[in-house]
Formats: C-alpha cells, sequence, structure tokens
C-alpha cells in the first residue's frame, strides 16, 4: 500500500490519451487506450472489499493550495458506473475513432468525469469538472462547431454559476472541502443560501441536461464520434446527477431547515423533483419526434435523467436510492444504446431513420443488444430498468407526491413511444436497396455492447446485489429482500420468481405456438396491400413523422422552444456587444462568446 | 426463405432497373380489398398519417355498359342499365325510361308517373339509410349501422312486392312501369313503413348524427366551397352542403315532383358534416314526400302507355333523335344522354354518374391534407359510388 | 410444487375459458344492441380453434413470431400476479405498478411482431397504439397513484383485504374519481369504441393485426381472452372490493357491460382527438382523486 | 319570349360562328365549329352556365366524325345546354384542345373520351394516366363502333361459339 | 408429437362454424352483403364475420361479375389466405359471364383462374340463395369435399398458365409498377 490508488485512477485515462496521443500509430493507440481506460475500472472493482471497511483519501498540496481527493462509497459508486460506461465506450471507440486527437480528448473527458467523483473539496472538484468540459467539448469541436459552440456557452455558463457559487461559500466559510462547507453552511444567510442553490442548480442543472438547459446536449450528444456518445451521456451526465447530490451534502440540511418542507418532502427538493418531472416530459416528447437516431437517444438520455432528477428530489433516503440505482441502470442501457447507434452509423453511414429499415436481418448481433437495450429502458420487468424504475415509483407515490408520479407514469409510457419508433425505423421493415451489404458489428463494438447487456440482464434479474451497495452507501437498510426480492415493506419485487413465470409463459405460449402447422417465409412485398401487387420501388414503411399525430396534438406547446429562445438572447446579447463596439471599443472582436464570457466574468467579479 | 435482398438480386438479375425510394412519403394503398372502399382503389401518398398525394385509380367494375347498350334492343337495355347504380338502381332505368320516352313523344300515364315517383322516392330513402349504414360503419359506430341496413329490409321487402326482386327491380320501363301496384295492402304497408322509419329517425339522431364524436370526426373535414364544386362539377347533397340550394326535382321537374311539397336542405359549411346532416335532412324530406304521395293516392288509368308499336317488341323501333333526362338521385344529379339513329337498338347511350365527378378530381383534392382517418369519412361523405364511375 | 404447478394451471384454464366466454358476451350483447342473435356465446373458442388448425401459416422473421409468443407469455405472466380470490400464487408479490407495467408489455410484443412484417397499415396501427397508450398513461397512473396513497400500500392484495374491511373502493370518493378514470381506460384497454383507434377495420384494415393469420392470430385470440379477464379482475379487485371466484366473476362481467354499452353508442375517434380527450378530463379527473387521496 | 330563346340570342350575340336552337323547354343546343371551343365554352360560363355534366362522344362511323358533345348546366336559368362539335374520327386526326381551365371538371371527361375513343385532348396532363380500362385494353379504344368487340371478347376470354352472334333478336 | 388427423374432426367443425369472409365486394353482389350481415339474415349466428385482413380469413365470397383488373387483386388476395381457404362464387357472372356475357371487360369463367369450391346461381342472388350457398359450403367442410385449395396448389400452373393467358407474363411486376410514374413525379 504504497502508492495512493486515487492518482492513479485519475491520471491513468489522462496519461494514456497523450501516449496515444503522441504515438499516434493505428493498432498501437487502441491499445494504450483501452488499456488506460480498463486501469481505473480494475483498481475500483479491486479496491471494492477495502472500502467497505475503510476510505481512502489522498491530498495534494500545490502552491498553497490543497486538493483533497476522497474515496468513499458514494463517490466509487459513481466512478465505477463512469469507469465502467467509459470503459466499454473506449472499447467501442477502437472501431469508430479515426485519430489520435479523440483518444486524448476522450480519455481527458473520462480523467475528468473521475476527478470529479473522487475529488473532496471545491476547488478539485471545479478543476475536474473544467477538464471533464473541456474534454467533451473538443471532442464535439470536431464534428460541429455551432454544436460545440452551444454546448461551451452553456458549459461556461454553468461553470460560471458554479464559480460564483463556490465563491460566495468561500468567502462566507473560509472553507473549500466539502467536509468544512456543510459544516459551515449553516452559518448562511437565508438569501444567501437561496442565491447558491440557484447557482448550483444552473450549473449541474447543465451538465445533467435538465430542462430547460438541457438544449445543448442533443446537439453535442449526436454530433461528436457515437462511440464516445455512450460516455457522454452514461458518464458525464452523471457528473450532474453526483453535482445534485452534493447540493445534499454541502448545504442540504440548512436548505432544508431554512426553506421549510412541502408536504413530505424538502420545498428545495420540490423544485429539483420537479424540474426532473418537466425533464421526463419534455425530453420524452421531443425524443418521440426526433428524425434523427443520435438525436432520439440524446433527447431520451435527457428524459431519463429527469427520473434521477426526480428521485433527488424528493430527498428519502429510499428515493434517493432508487435515484443511485437508476444511476447506474441508466448508464448501463443508455450506454449499450449509444454503442448500439455507433454500430449503426458506423456500418451504415446513415444516421436519419429515414435512409433506414429493415436492418434486424442484416445485424442480428446488434438487434439482439439493442432489444436488450429496449427491454430495459422500457422498463419490462426481469431487466435492471425495471427494478430502478419501480423503486422509483413506490418512493416517490409512496410519499404522497401526485404529481410527480403523473410525471413518471408519462415518462414510462413515452419511453415505449420513442422506442418503438427507433425498433420500427431502424430493425423492421422494408430495407433501402443501399443497405444491403451491411455487416454486422466489429468485434470490440460487440464486446462492448456485449458487456453492458449482460450487466443489465444481470443486475435487472439480481437487483439485489445492487441494493445492497446502495443500503451501505446510505448506511441503513431501506431496502430489505434478498438477492433477488426487493422488499419495501408496502411493496413487493422478486425478480427470480418473475422471471420463471415469464419463463414458464413464454414455455406455454411457445408450445402452443410448435403445435401449430408450420410457418413458410415471405418477403416484405408479400403483404396485405388491399389487394394490390407491389414491388421493392414502393416505399412500405413509415420512414418520416412516424409520430405525426402527436406532433400535431402538441402543435401548440412545440412552438415554444428554450432553443430559440436562447439563440435570440444570444443574439440580443451579439447585438448589444455590436451597440458597445460602436460605440465604446471599435477594436477588433472575435466571436459573442466572448462578450458573454467578459459579461459573465464581471458578474462573477462582482459576486466575489 | 425468400428474403429482401434477394428480392432485389432477382430483379436486378431480370435486367430490372429499381427506382430509388422516395423516402420522405410512403405509399399507402387505399382499396379495393379495404373495407372502406367498395371495389375503388385510391393510391395515397402519405407524411406521417397526413395524406399528400391522393390519386384515384377506378375502374375495378368496368363493364362497358355504353358499349352494350349499343348492342341490345332498346327494351332490354332496362335490365343492362340498372346495374350502373346498385344502391339505387331505379334511378338509371328511371332516366334512360324518360329519355326514351321523350324520343318516343309518349305521354306516360299519370298513374305510371305516380307509381314512378314512388318507386324513385323508395329507392332514395333506401339508398340513403344504405348510407347511413356505411357511415357509421366507417365512423365505428355500428350499432346506427346495423339498425340503417336492418329499416332497409322493409323497403326491399316492399320493392320485392311490388317488383319481385330485392335489388334489381327492372321495374320502370319506357312507356310506365313494368306491373301495376299489387294491391292496397302493399300502400298501407308502405305508409306504415314510411312512418315506422320517420320514428326511428331520432334513434340514428341520438347514437349518429348529434353524437358529440361524429360531430368532432366530420368538422372541418373535407371542406368545399361553393365555386369549387360549381366548377368541379358537384351536384346533388354535396353541392347543398356548401350553400347551393340546387335540386334537380325542382330546377328541372319531372314526374309528379311540381305537385309536391317539400324543401331543399342548404348547408353553407361544405365539410364532411355538412354533407352528412344534408343527407339526413333529405331522408326526413323523402319520407315527408312519400307520406304525401300516398296521402294523393295513386291516380286510376293505365300503368302503360297503350301504342300499337308495343306490339312488335323485339323489333321495337325507337325515332331518330336524342334526348338527355336526369333524376335527383342520393348521389346527386343522374342523367342519361340517349343517341338513336332510327333502328332497333340506341346508337349511343351515354350515363351521367355523380360519382365521376365526386369522386376523382374532388377526392383527390379533398383527400390532401386530411389525416388517415378522415379518408373513409371524406368517401363516405361525398356519398361516392365507384360502379358510376366505371359503368 | 405440485401443488402451485396445479393451481397454476386451473387459473390458467380457468382464465383463458372465462376470457373466451367474455369475448362471446361481447359479441353477443353487441348483436344483441343490433337487434340480431349473436354467435353462440362458444364462439371465439371455434374462431381460435380454428386458426390454430390452419394449415399454412406465414412469417416474416424470428421477431415475428417471437413477439406473439412473448405477447401471450407476458399476458399469462401479468394474470398470475393478480389476485384470484384465493387461490392465485403470486398474489403476495402481486404490486400495483409491476401488474400495470405487466398488462402493458404484451402490447409490446404484438407491436414488435406488426412492425416487422413491413406492413404499412401495421405501422400505421403501431404509431395508434402507442400513441394510444402514451394518451391512457396519464388518467392510469393518476389512478394507480390514488389508489396506492389511499391505502398506503402497493400490493394489491393488501388492497382487496382493506377493501373487505373497510367497504368498496368506489365507496371513497378520491377512489370513486379514479375509478371512473380507470373505466375511461379500460374502453381503450379492451380496444372498444370510442377508442378502438389501433383496429380500426374500416380505416387502416386492423392495424397491428393485419399481418397476422393462422396460428399467430390464433395465439393473439388467446392472448386477448386473458388479457380480458386479468383487465376485468384488476379492475375488479382494486375498485370493486375484491371476493371470491364467483363474486369476482360477477364484477368482472359488470365492468365488461359498460364497457360494451359505452362502445355501442360512440363513433370512433381519431388519435389525436383521443389523445387531447384523455389528457383532458380523464386525467383531471384522476388528478383530483389522487390529490384528494393524498391530503 | 321564353327564357332558353333569350339564352340563346345572348350567346349567339357574343358568338356569331355558332348555331344554337332551343330544343325544348329547358333544353337549348348549339353547333359550334372545333377550334372555336374554348371561346364558345368560355362564353358559355360567362353566361351563368357554372357546371359541365359531362362530355359526350358520339362516334358517326358512316360519316367518319366524331361528334363532341359538351353538356352543361346553369343552376342559374335551371337550363341545360348542348355545346355540339364535330372533329375526324381517325386517331391521329382526333384531336380537341383542353378545357380543363374553363370547367376544372372536363379533366376527367377527357380522360374518359380519350381511354374509351381515342380522342386526343391537348393540354391535359393526365391523359397518358391509366384511368378505367386495365392494360390491355388501352389503346384499343373499345368504344368505338368499328371495334371488333365481340371477336375480341371470344379471343380473350377463350368462350366457346355458343353463343349466337347473328342473334339480335331479344325478347324481354 | 400429436396426430392431428385424430382432432381432424374437430377442427373441421370449427372451420364451418367460424367462417370469416373477406372483405372484398368484387360487384354488385356486395349490396346483399350489408342485409346478410344485419339483423334480417344475421349471419354472424354461424360465426360468419367480415375480416378486412385476408391473412385470417377463410372464406372469399366473389360477390358478382369480376372484370380483369379485380380478379388481379383477387387472385392476389386469394393467394394471402391461409390454407384452407374456401371461395363462393355469387351470381351467374362468375360461372359464365351472365348478363355480361359479350362484354370485353368481364371474366366469363372464375373457375379457370382460381378454383371455386360453390357458386350461386341467379342475378342477383337472394340473401336467401346465399345462406344456402353457405350451408352447402359447411357441409362440404365437414365432409371434407370443399378442397379448392388443395386443387389450387395441385393444379398451380394449369391455374398459372390461364392467368397469364389473360393478363401476360409477368402481370404482378407490370401491375405493380404501372403506378410508379405518376406517383415519383411532384
Amino acid at each position: 500500500m504504497s502508492i495512493n490508488p486515487i492518482p492513479i485512477i485519475i491520471l491513468a485515462p489522462l496519461i494514456g490519451g497523450f501516449l496515444a496521443w503522441l504515438i499516434n500509430i493505428k493498432g498501437i493507440r487502441e491499445i494504450i487506450g483501452v488499456i488506460s481506460a480498463a486501469i481505473p475500472l480494475g483498481y475500483l472493482a479491486y479496491l471494492y472489499q477495502q472500502l467497505s471497511k475503510e476510505t481512502i483519501n489522498f491530498t495534494l498540496s500545490l502552491s498553497g493550495f490543497e486538493f483533497n481527493f476522497l474515496l468513499y462509497k458514494l463517490g466509487w459508486f459513481f466512478a465505477t458506473i463512469a469507469a465502467l460506461v467509459g470503459f466499454a465506450a473506449i472499447l467501442g471507440m477502437t472501431s469508430t475513432s479515426k485519430d489520435g486527437y479523440e483518444w486524448l480528448f476522450a480519455l481527458m473527458s473520462l480523467t475528468g468525469v473521475l476527478g470529479v467523483f473522487l475529488a473532496f473539496d471545491m476547488v478539485s472538484f471545479f478543476i475536474f469538472w473544467e477538464i471533464m468540459t473541456f474534454g467533451s467539448f473538443m471532442m464535439v469541436l470536431k464534428y460541429n462547431k455551432k454544436a460545440s459552440l452551444k454546448y461551451f456557452l452553456l458549459s461556461l455558463f454553468g461553470a460560471y454559476s458554479m464559480l460564483i457559487a463556490i465563491g460566495i461559500l468561500y468567502a462566507s466559510v473560509g472553507d473549500l472541502s466539502f467536509a468544512g462547507m456543510s459544516v459551515a453552511s449553516m452559518m448562511l444567510t437565508k438569501w444567501k443560501l437561496a442565491l447558491i442553490y440557484l447557482l448550483f442548480l444552473i450549473a449541474f442543472g447543465v451538465k445533467a441536461g435538465a430542462f430547460p438547459l438541457h438544449v445543448w446536449a442533443p446537439d453535442a450528444y449526436s454530433e461528436t464520434n457515437q462511440s464516445y456518445t455512450a460516455m457522454f451521456s452514461g458518464a458525464l451526465s452523471k457528473a450532474g446527477v453526483y453535482g445534485f447530490i452534493l447540493i445534499y451534502i454541502l448545504i442540504g440540511s440548512k436548505l432544508a431547515y431554512d426553506f421549510g418542507a412541502f408536504r413530505s418532502t424538502t420545498k428545495f427538493g420540490y423544485i429539483i423533483a420537479f424540474i426532473g418531472g418537466l425533464t421526463i416530459v419534455v425530453g420524452g416528447l421531443l425524443a418521440a419526434l426526433q428524425e434523427d437516431i443520435r438525436k432520439l437517444f440524446a433527447y431520451s438520455s435527457i428524459s431519463q435523467l429527469g427520473y434521477v432528477l426526480i428521485g433527488i428530489g424528493v430527498g428519502t433516503a429510499l428515493s434517493i436510492q432508487a435515484a443511485l440505482f437508476h444511476t447506474l441502470s441508466h448508464a448501463l442501457f443508455k450506454g449499450l444504446f449509444f454503442l448500439i447507434v455507433a454500430t449503426i452509423v458506423y456500418r451504415t453511414g446513415k444516421t436519419e431513420f429515414k435512409d433506414m429499415g429493415g436492418l434486424a436481418e442484416k445485424m442480428p448481433i446488434t438487434f439482439a443488444m439493442a432489444f436488450v437495450a429496449i427491454l430495459s429502458l422500457a422498463g419490462i420487468p426481469p431487466l435492471v430498468g425495471f427494478a430502478s424504475k419501480w423503486l422509483l415509483f413506490e418512493a416517490v407515490i409512496s410519499q404522497n407526491l401526485p404529481i410527480l408520479g403523473g410525471f413518471i407514469f408519462f415518462g414510462s409510457a413515452i419511453g415505449f413511444v420513442y422506442l418503438i419508433r427507433f425498433t420500427y425505423a431502424v430493425w423492421f421493415g422494408q430495407r433501402p436497396t443501399d443497405l444491403d451489404d451491411t455487416k454486422d458489428a466489429p468485434l470490440p463494438l460487440a464486446i462492448a455492447m456485449g458487456i453492458l447487456a449482460l450487466l443489465n440482464v444481470v443486475f435487472g434479474i439480481a437487483p439485489g446485489l445492487v441494493a445492497k451497495e446502495l443500503n451501505s452507501i446510505l448506511g441503513k437498510e431501506v431496502i430489505k429482500g434478498d438477492l433477488f426480492i426487493l422488499d419495501l415493506g408496502f411493496g413487493k419485487y422478486n425478480a427470480l420468481l418473475l422471471t420463471i413465470w415469464l419463463v414458464i409463459g413464454i414455455v406455454i405460449a411457445g408450445i402452443v405456438y410448435f403445435m401449430g402447422a408450420k410457418v413458410r417465409r415471405v418477403p416484405v412485398t408479400d403483404t396485405y396491400q388491399s389487394g394490390n401487387p407491389v414491388t421493392m420501388e414502393y416505399n412500405l414503411t413509415i420512414r418520416r413523422n412516424f409520430f405525426l399525430p402527436l406532433k400535431e396534438t402538441l402543435a401548440f406547446w412545440l412552438r415554444m422552444s428554450f432553443d430559440r429562445l436562447y439563440q435570440d438572447v444570444g443574439k440580443s446579447v451579439e447585438d448589444l456587444a455590436e451597440t458597445l463596439r460602436y460605440y465604446v471599443y471599435n477594436g477588433n472582436v472575435q466571436s459573442y462568446a466572448w462578450y458573454l464570457a467578459i459579461v459573465l466574468v464581471v458578474l462573477a467579479l462582482w459576486g466575489w | 426463405m425468400v428474403s429482401q435482398s434477394e428480392l432485389v438480386k432477382e430483379a436486378r438479375e431480370n435486367g430490372m432497373e429499381l427506382l430509388p425510394l422516395d423516402k420522405d412519403t410512403y405509399e399507402l394503398f387505399f382499396g379495393p380489398q379495404h373495407m372502406a372502399t367498395e371495389n375503388f382503389s385510391i393510391i395515397l401518398k402519405m407524411d406521417g398519417h397526413r395524406v399528400v398525394k391522393a390519386i384515384a385509380n377506378p375502374g375495378f367494375l368496368h363493364r362497358g355498359f355504353e358499349k352494350l347498350a349499343e348492342f341490345r334492343p332498346w327494351y332490354t337495355n332496362i335490365a343492362l342499365l340498372l346495374r350502373i347504380c346498385v344502391p339505387e338502381p331505379d334511378v338509371p332505368e328511371a332516366i334512360y325510361s324518360m329519355a326514351v320516352d321523350e324520343l318516343m313523344g309518349w305521354e306516360v300515364p299519370e298513374r305510371a308517373q305516380w307509381i314512378r315517383t314512388v318507386v324513385l322516392e323508395m329507392a332514395r330513402v333506401s339508398s340513403y339509410l344504405f348510407w347511413t349504414m356505411g357511415l357509421g360503419f366507417k365512423l365505428g359506430v355500428y350499432t346506427a349501422g346495423q339498425w340503417a341496413a336492418a329499416y332497409r329490409e322493409r323497403l326491399m321487402a316492399l320493392f320485392e312486392e311490388l317488383t319481385g326482386a330485392r335489388v334489381y327491380h327492372i321495374y320502370t320501363i319506357p312507356g310506365g312501369v313494368r306491373r301495376d301496384i299489387p294491391s292496397d295492402k302493399w300502400l298501407r304497408q308502405l305508409k306504415d313503413t314510411v312512418e315506422y322509419i320517420k320514428d326511428k329517425l331520432k334513434d340514428f339522431d341520438n347514437v349518429l348524427f348529434e353524437n358529440y364524436i361524429t360531430h368532432r370526426r366530420m368538422e372541418g373535414i373535407g371542406v368545399m366551397d361553393k365555386k369549387f364544386a360549381l366548377d368541379e362539377g358537384v351536384t346533388g347533397p354535396n353541392l347543398r352542403a356548401t350553400g347551393v340550394a340546387a335540386d334537380v326535382r325542382k330546377l328541372d321537374p319531372y314526374l309528379f315532383y311540381p305537385e309536391l311539397d317539400f324543401e331543399i336542405p342548404v348547408l353553407k359549411e361544405g365539410d364532411a358534416l355538412a354533407r352528412a346532416l344534408v343527407r339526413r335532412f333529405e331522408l326526413e324530406q323523402d319520407l315527408y314526400i312519400l307520406e304525401q304521395l300516398l296521402e294523393m293516392g295513386p291516380p286510376s288509368g293505365a300503368y302503360k302507355v297503350q301504342d300499337p308499336r308495343l306490339k312488335a317488341l323485339p323489333r321495337f323501333k325507337v325515332p331518330a333523335g336524342e334526348a338527355y333526362a336526369h333524376v335527383e338521385a342520393t348521389m346527386g344529379d343522374f342523367g342519361a344522354y340517349v343517341v338513336s339513329d332510327g333502328g332497333s337498338k340506341p346508337y349511343r347511350v351515354q350515363i351521367r354518374g355523380p360519382s365521376i365527378a365526386h369522386g376523382i378530381r374532388v377526392l383527390e383534392q379533398l383527400l390532401v391534407g386530411a389525416r388517415i382517418a378522415d379518408v373513409p369519412v371524406i368517401l363516405m361523405s361525398l356519398g361516392n359510388c365507384p360502379p358510376d364511375i366505371d359503368r | 410444487m405440485l401443488e402451485i404447478a396445479l393451481r397454476a394451471f386451473l387459473i390458467l384454464i380457468y382464465a383463458t375459458f372465462v376470457g373466451f366466454m367474455f369475448m362471446g358476451i361481447i359479441r353477443i350483447v353487441t348483436a344483441r344492441i343490433h337487434r340480431r342473435v349473436g354467435p353462440p356465446i362458444y364462439q371465439p373458442i371455434l374462431d381460435t380453434i380454428k386458426l390454430l388448425s390452419k394449415k399454412s401459416n406465414i412469417t416474416h422473421g424470428l421477431i415475428y413470431d417471437f413477439g406473439i409468443i412473448y405477447a401471450l407469455g407476458a399476458t399469462i405472466l401479468a394474470l398470475m400476479f393478480i389476485p384470484l380470490g384465493n387461490i392465485s400464487i403470486l398474489r403476495a408479490y402481486g404490486d400495483l405498478i409491476l401488474i400495470t407495467f405487466l398488462l402493458e408489455i404484451p402490447m409490446l410484443g404484438i407491436m414488435f411482431a406488426a412492425m416487422s412484417s413491413g406492413n404499412p397499415w401495421a405501422g400505421l396501427g403501431a404509431q395508434r397504439a402507442l400513441l394510444t397508450l402514451l394518451a391512457i398513461q396519464v388518467p392510469l397512473g393518476f389512478a394507480i397513484i390514488a389508489l396506492a396513497q389511499f391505502y398506503g400500500t402497493f400490493s394489491t392484495y393488501e388492497i382487496v383485504m382493506a377493501q373487505q374491511a373497510g367497504g368498496w373502493s368506489i365507496f371513497h370518493l378520491p377512489l370513486f374519481l379514479a375509478a371512473i378514470a380507470y373505466d375511461i381506460v379500460l374502453q381503450a384497454m379492451f380496444g372498444k369504441e370510442p377508442f378502438d383507434i389501433m383496429i380500426a377495420p374500416g380505416e387502416i384494415s386492423l392495424g397491428p393485426m393485419v399481418e397476422f393469420g393462422g396460428k399467430h392470430m390464433g395465439m393473439l385470440q388467446i392472448q386477448h381472452a386473458i388479457a380480458l379477464f386479468a383487465e376485468t379482475l384488476f379492475f375488479a379487485n382494486i375498485f370493486l372490493g375484491g371476493g371470491s371466484i364467483l363474486v369476482l366473476l360477477i364484477k368482472q362481467v359488470a365492468v365488461l357491460m359498460i364497457a360494451i354499452f359505452i362502445g355501442a353508442i360512440f363513433p370512433r375517434f381519431t388519435i389525436d382527438q383521443a389523445a387531447k380527450f384523455y389528457w383532458k378530463w380523464p386525467t383531471i379527473i384522476a388528478a383530483l382523486g389522487a390529490i384528494l387521496a393524498s391530503l | 319570349m321564353a327564357k332558353e330563346e333569350v339564352i340563346v340570342q345572348k350567346v349567339l350575340e357574343k358568338a356569331p360562328y355558332a348555331e344554337g336552337k332551343v330544343k325544348r323547354e329547358r333544353r337549348i343546343e348549339f353547333k359550334v365549329p372545333a377550334d372555336r371551343i374554348r371561346e364558345f365554352l368560355m362564353i358559355m360560363k360567362e353566361n351563368n352556365f357554372e357546371s359541365m355534366m359531362q362530355i359526350t362522344v358520339v362516334d358517326w362511323l358512316k360519316d367518319g366524325e366524331f361528334e363532341l358533345v359538351y353538356q352543361l348546366w346553369s343552376y342559374t336559368y335551371a337550363v341545360h345546354a348542348f355545346v355540339k362539335t364535330r372533329i375526324p374520327r381517325d386517331l391521329d386526326k382526333a384531336r380537341m384542345p383542353t378545357v380543363k381551365d374553363i370547367y376544372p371538371v372536363a379533366e376527367t371527361y377527357e380522360r374518359d373520351a380519350h381511354d374509351f375513343y381515342g380522342v386526343y385532348f391537348e393540354g391535359n396532363e393526365k391523359m397518358e394516366m391509366p384511368w378505367i380500362l386495365d392494360d390491355a385494353e388501352q389503346g384499343l379504344f373499345p368504344h368505338r363502333k368499328d371495334f371488333d368487340w365481340l371477336g375480341y371478347t371470344k379471343r380473350k376470354y377463350k368462350i366457346l361459339d355458343r353463343f349466337d352472334e347473328d342473334k339480335d333478336n331479344y325478347v324481354i | 408429437m400429436v396426430d392431428w388427423r385424430l382432432f381432424e374432426p374437430l377442427f373441421n367443425y370449427a372451420r364451418k362454424k367460424s367462417l370469416w369472409i373477406v372483405a372484398f365486394c368484387t360487384g354488385c353482389g356486395g349490396i346483399e352483403m350489408p342485409p346478410l350481415m344485419t339483423s334480417r339474415y344475421d349471419l354472424e349466428r354461424f360465426g360468419m364475420m367480415p375480416n378486412p385482413a385476408p391473412r385470417m380469413a377463410d372464406l372469399f365470397l366473389i360477390t358478382g361479375y369480376v372484370t380483369p383488373k379485380t380478379l388481379k387483386r383477387i387472385i392476389i388476395t386469394y393467394e394471402l389466405q391461409p390454407d384452407p381457404k374456401y371461395v363462393l362464387a355469387h351470381g351467374s357472372c362468375p360461372l359464365n359471364g351472365g348478363i355480361y356475357w359479350d362484354s370485353y371487360n368481364a371474366i366469363k369463367h372464375l373457375d379457370r383462374y382460381i378454383p371455386v369450391d360453390v357458386a350461386i346461381a341467379g342475378c342477383m342472388p337472394r340473401p336467401e340463395a346465399v345462406m344456402d350457398g353457405i350451408k352447402k359450403i359447411m357441409e362440404m367442410i365437414e365432409n371434407g369435399t370443399a378442397d379448392g385449395w388443395k386443387r389450387y396448389k395441385e393444379n398451380y400452373e394449369w391455374y398459372k398458365k390461364n392467368q397469364d393467358e389473360l393478363f401476360g407474363e409477368g402481370w404482378r411486376e407490370k401491375e405493380a409498377r404501372r403506378w410508379i410514374p405518376w406517383l415519383k413525379k411532384k
């Protein structure tokens, strides 16, 4: 126990990324990258035993500043999720990435995310937060300037909010470590507290993609290396979730004390939960209306994170556990989904639904993975998505919060809706003739998908594995039961029994099926077309606007767009800057990003 | 095992050049093997659930009536031409007979005229009931549809007693009708039936015509304005739903209609609901007309012209000339243009079915932008009858 | 072990049989409203035997077959969790949320199978089915929330027990509101007018079912029968006080009758109208119930 | 003077090239040269003949001509007008300008006339579009008087010769 | 596994008692279908009901004359139906052309193109006659003589030859492509 594991865990990806970037030989950079992503995962898994007894801390002193890191249960949970999804994504990237540039920044953002989870004071937290943002920003920048700019601006906005909040906290507390802050936050005045709360909400809301700060996510998720998106959605967005939990740790008790309770939850928590509910609905509805496979999953990711926010917001031990559970399942199925998307985009070169169709026949392995992911995300019982959703349902409804419950119910249905759209457009129906030579997933992607799919099933059938871990994080036994049973007292879920009976049901159905006459395979042109003969020249699949009725039903609401609002705001800021330039500066000006940055810096200085 | 790739490969091997797919829209064949179209086909280009483009594809019922009629004697044609309009076969009979009457210069006896009027009105009532059934089935309120078909059966029974056939009556012939009214009992039965159906109208109102959902389904769907309707040759209830008080029975009176008192229901909206409601009001008017006719009672006299030429029926010749006769059918203005060259067979017969105007261009234009769920409703509200397009 | 297997088998047979009888009742009562005689009550059984005995069947790929099998299997699974008098086997785990989910899963299987056929009508049907699901989810969710909050438990069995002690659910105002909303939702679950948008024979030729024939359709008939039984049973349990098998049967028939009568006199909504409808009145009623229950 | 005569006079004043007469009550008739038909129909439309009921083609085999009867109906006067014109019946000469811009519904009637008689209406872009007839009959123009309909039918459906072709006497 | 021939009487009884009709009104006889399905005649008593999808239908009612254009659709629809399937020709026209014996656009002998199990004469047949025909086909199903679908399989070459003679070789593709130029045009 000579070397502290924390710097290894945090820095291994970054070093690996640099090496890969420097060497930049096809084959070697992939191996380096995968190994450097595997180190944190392996190390974290290795440390599991040790952590049940003690925590590991690490302090680095640099020019008067102290950087504190702590590996404790909660951080370990998040870091393992991030490392796992990051590893799968990096594995996928061996197929999809083209040059060392991507390896560097993908691994850098992994470092950032791990650092965020293990940081134990505000400065290191902020620094790694920015490393993470920078790495991911560079990944987006390479693919699309506009999307990256939007991501950058909003991240900047969030970062400055955080900076101001940290500043205010530091000014009134004089301590930057989490432990010190949570104690000292009791001294804050009510209004300062509210301001800090709001700023944190913005800062973490941006990263978690909470409504109405989600607008960067669809563009950024879709305009980058698709394997990397798995990490983006599976790991990076978890930093936002972690941030929300930090709010509880840092100023939670004071907030609860100052602002009082709303029914059985706290007021400030209810706001988080309500934002989460809106995120579910808005993200889900928008996901159903997308025409681009990447955007659909980007919005879906936003929508699913809304569940986590609800769980965190409700704030009971059970609901926090449910939220953490859903964080895990979100990482598992979302990571899987984005790898599937990566495979599809990699193999077909198409991203829009209208160019796809009938791929199940051509990519059976990927389809099998997609099937697991779909069932998991939709919350079909023996998979992990259901277990976490079920916990969340029970946690929220048992707290007598009907409106939040309504959001969750709506969310589960909208999940079905957009998944069916994905399934229909990509896997089934008539295949355009130019996709006839599509091959199945390349091996690294297949392995990466396989790992995540397997975990989806394992944690689904044995949710007790996760529940035990969650109990130990919170230090009390909230979820009773054993490996297969989740027992909350007022509700029980037995995954194994359910699986057994599902198998029995399917066997019964299968017996009925196999007793019937043999089946004959027919092509897609030999279907009911009101009696008319058709050829493959007719388009027989609804490729565009599959949910047009929904779009029309929501026409009134869809007219309001926060994306456009921000653009308008940005434009007016730009106009303002133009005016300023005309009257004041007359100097050279690069882009309006800088204007906004300056304005925000001024604000930040004022706040300090 | 036939996969899509094999299909494509096979097509390529056969030297077929496969055109690329139109990926923004998809094609949907609506009919003929579909519950909403009776042997009529619309090819739809769809976007989501909206129709982008519609092409009517008629001709599944084409038998070449106009050609066949040129090779059949004048009287035999009755048995042929009535098959043009299946829901109310009395209309083609009547128009053809009226045109031939005009060519022959016959004054049809009053009794025959009265019977023809009664038959035409019964046909209108039965046709409207049949249409109500169709509307009910298409909207999903099967109860109304079933009731309507059941009440229509009463009229069918009366037709059977009068003419000997349920559907194809072959009853109205040039110069009068084929046989006289069977008995007074028949008239009483008709009166009872009229009363009965009139009584049941409010059931239809409750279930169908005044139903909240019906209104939601049909309001603002397939809207025509007056100019469009006139330009496109729209007639009958569809035209009256756009605010034109046009009815052949008033404008170009025939048979007993000048002596009858009835109203022309007119609505201004021009949407599917207006078209449906106009038909509903007309059903009431037709029952009222039948009541009046029955109150009047059949005039005495012959039921057929007494003309020596009829003795040599097979070689019966019609003087050269041309005539056009039209009546107000439930679908619209039904007309027959008959040209004779003085022979024992017609030289040219053209039947003008109203659906040829409603079912092709009007339909194609009204369907653009409609939802898939509106397609059957628009089709039904236009009262499209494919056989009179195809002939 | 043997006893459980025997009981499960009995439940399955009973549910299938009664489900088919329900289908027969639907057809007969509808026929009587139409002033017809209607088919014999065992007609659906004959239909199913005929469909299963078809000598040629088609498939469009593995999912086409598996979707159907999965739908039937999941329906059987859902059935096992719903309390049925004293003989149900998994009622200890009969969680409200679980059953609500399980009752929706078969639809997913059917949609998978339907969509894999590549037929545009099936695509339209899937679109409509999914949007119907989305539309009913909100009032359904609020109704379930109201129940869970009122009784403070998620266990269906405990809710039944509580009702037997304290009167039926519908005699409490919040749950009465929830029951109304749930009943309107049931209309869509049964696929009766005005919400039979998914199959709409006159519009989209049975939609998702259009490609199913032979044994696939036969299995769907069985699935429909069990689902009909399970849905009515669930309603009778959570809102109408449960009871022994016989009492439950009477309650189930009553639930069914309401659905038939509503279905007989209303035309079909279009899908966007149905969504707007569900998101308006039933949602308001159910949300009111849920809020009242939470106070 | 009856309203029919007034209408005929009014129209003839504007279209001196046409002949017109009153056939009977509510039926009037005009004869117009084929090349002036568009002008004439425009005049008719201005004179409140709002609706076109049909375009009838009569095949006068012995004259070697088609008679095209444009039948118009006026809701204002309740008068039915036959506008007749004659064109040669040879396939390559049977061409007419379309009137679909005057009476849009004429497009359908023109397709009908083309399908059965082979009259080509120039300017109607749907002329070649499949109409009622199936592939096999398209281009045969089966309603022309010189079309061997019975022979064609027998050949097509391989019916035995048990129907007596000369049997032109039928009994009702 | 199980010898299903043992159950054949039960299956035949079910087939007989549950005839689902393809909703395809091919001719004027379609007008008599609603009366048959409604309260006066009520075919649902015998377990019959119209079905929009041919995949699950058993009985194909050819209601009246058949034009070549319709016959193409009839053949396609017939081939979509699963075995065993039955065809009931309704009226004189499918038998020998009926009143359209000399029409260039009406089929004269339907049984040259698809097998017909029972034909009902008359123009148009009364609902009672149709019901009689249905009773006949039920009897035939029960004693196993309604074997049109077997004949179609066994003599497929002959039927195909007749169809191809009438429509020309490759008529399916030709018919399918007929509308493509008009659909692809913007």
